[in-house]
């Protein structure tokens, strides 16, 4: 088990991520991922540039500390968790998750249980100009409810 | 009494995103009464500085504290040399 | 909303099908997809090589009835299925199933959903080659469970 | 009574994977009689050819009917033209 945690503000390319993530091991059966992209309304405004801050650190440690859970609730060989910093604009490709196992079902639950967590644990935040001016995006009360679904979850 | 008089440990703080626009400063290194080596005691002593501290930092406003990485609740100690962040809740991915 | 669903001997590049998939569509802020593929074990036998036998005809229709249940379940824009046939070797990229949609919520589902369906109702059957002998893949009990969980499943 | 006299009608057979090769045939272009107009019927039909019919589309063993394509049940009806497959449970993906 392997889990690659990167924070950048490089573009990155999935089909290449992927593959790595794979690394020839003849024992993946199942490959579950999730793109996060950069949409151009957000609360029914337009958004024509996006800026992310994170917490240096502190951030890695979360996503390892994510990756590593997730390793131990299911059955999983590697993850990859890739987030973007700085300037960001629609059709940007922000986050990128993803989780080799054997069968299906691991690497789904994995995949989305690290998505929901990275919404509402890792230190990362987003402002955005809008044509009213700049605003932080507010966290959202239905990302913590998919994070605390996962409390009372069976894998 | 002044709090000059008092022990104090070093701390350092940190702010993010909004609340480090809004305090106009993103890290420092504090001086915290021995006394309010909490994170709810830090609060109490950051909040004492008025004005926007008061505001942000009040009880039930939506923010979290972390202590060396990791977030933590009101109760948890702090110790000279923690790296205590304060932000608000977190909108990334 | 589209729908492609393409059978073939040919292996695809899901990079470039994700870039495809997203049309530079700035309303999508989620990508969910799935590879499945093939392993050098199955019930305990190793695997050297993989015969995959489909119903044409039948499978593009049940392929695109599949996607077109996760659209009237989800809020979703758009499917992708790309399903290999023919002589397949581990590592082999076997299935691609990917969905777009605003929030990432929907497309983990409608990704899954698409799965599981696929698995029990696309008429595609494997022969695997192992030190034994060749053998037909048995259909497996956990795959008909898995899709039965959505017959009662909310959105 | 022969079955040479009763009117029938007829259909295209399919048949996949391991049942295919078990049977030997793909596919064949079957005069099914007419009181036998279901998938019930043309199972009931098929199994009195003995052998490997009468034991792989026994009652009871694992295969699925589908006609013009889609998966139905033993009452479903059988028209003239229709393409009827029968295969093994699928095991794709």
């Amino acid at each position: 088990m392997t889990a690659q945690v990167r924070v950048q503000t490089q573009d990155f390319d999935v089909g290449a991520e992927l593959a790595l993530l794979r690394q020839n091991n003849p024992a993946v059966g199942a490959v579950a991922s999730f793109i996060g992209c950069v949409r151009d309304m957000n609360e029914g405004d337009s958004v024509g540039l996006m800026y992310l801050e994170h917490y240096p650190g502190m951030t890695e440690a979360e996503l390892h500390r994510i990756s590593a859970e997730a390793a131990t609730r299911w059955n999983i060989f590697d993850t990859l968790v890739i987030h973007r910093i700085g300037e960001l604009r629609p059709l940007d490709q922000i986050v990128f998750v993803a989780v080799t196992s054997a069968h299906r079902g691991e690497s789904f639950r994995a995949c989305e249980f690290i998505m929901d967590y990275l919404k509402t644990q890792a230190p990362f935040w987003k402002r955005e100009a809008t044509p009213a001016g700049e605003r932080w995006v507010e966290a959202r009360a239905s990302d913590d409810a998919a994070a605390a679904r996962w409390k009372s979850a069976t894998p | 009494m002044s709090n000059a008089t008092l022990p104090k440990q070093s701390i350092e703080l940190v702010f993010l995103a909004r609340l480090r626009e809004r305090f106009g400063v993103a890290r420092e290194t504090y001086a915290l009464p021995v006394e309010h080596a909490s994170v709810a005691g830090l609060l109490a002593s950051l909040r004492s500085r008025g004005k926007v501290f008061a505001d942000e930092l009040a009880e039930g406003r939506a923010y979290r504290v972390a202590v060396n990485h990791t977030v933590v609740g009101l109760d948890h100690p702090v110790h000279a040399g923690d790296e205590v962040a304060i932000f608000p809740p977190v909108t990334g991915g």
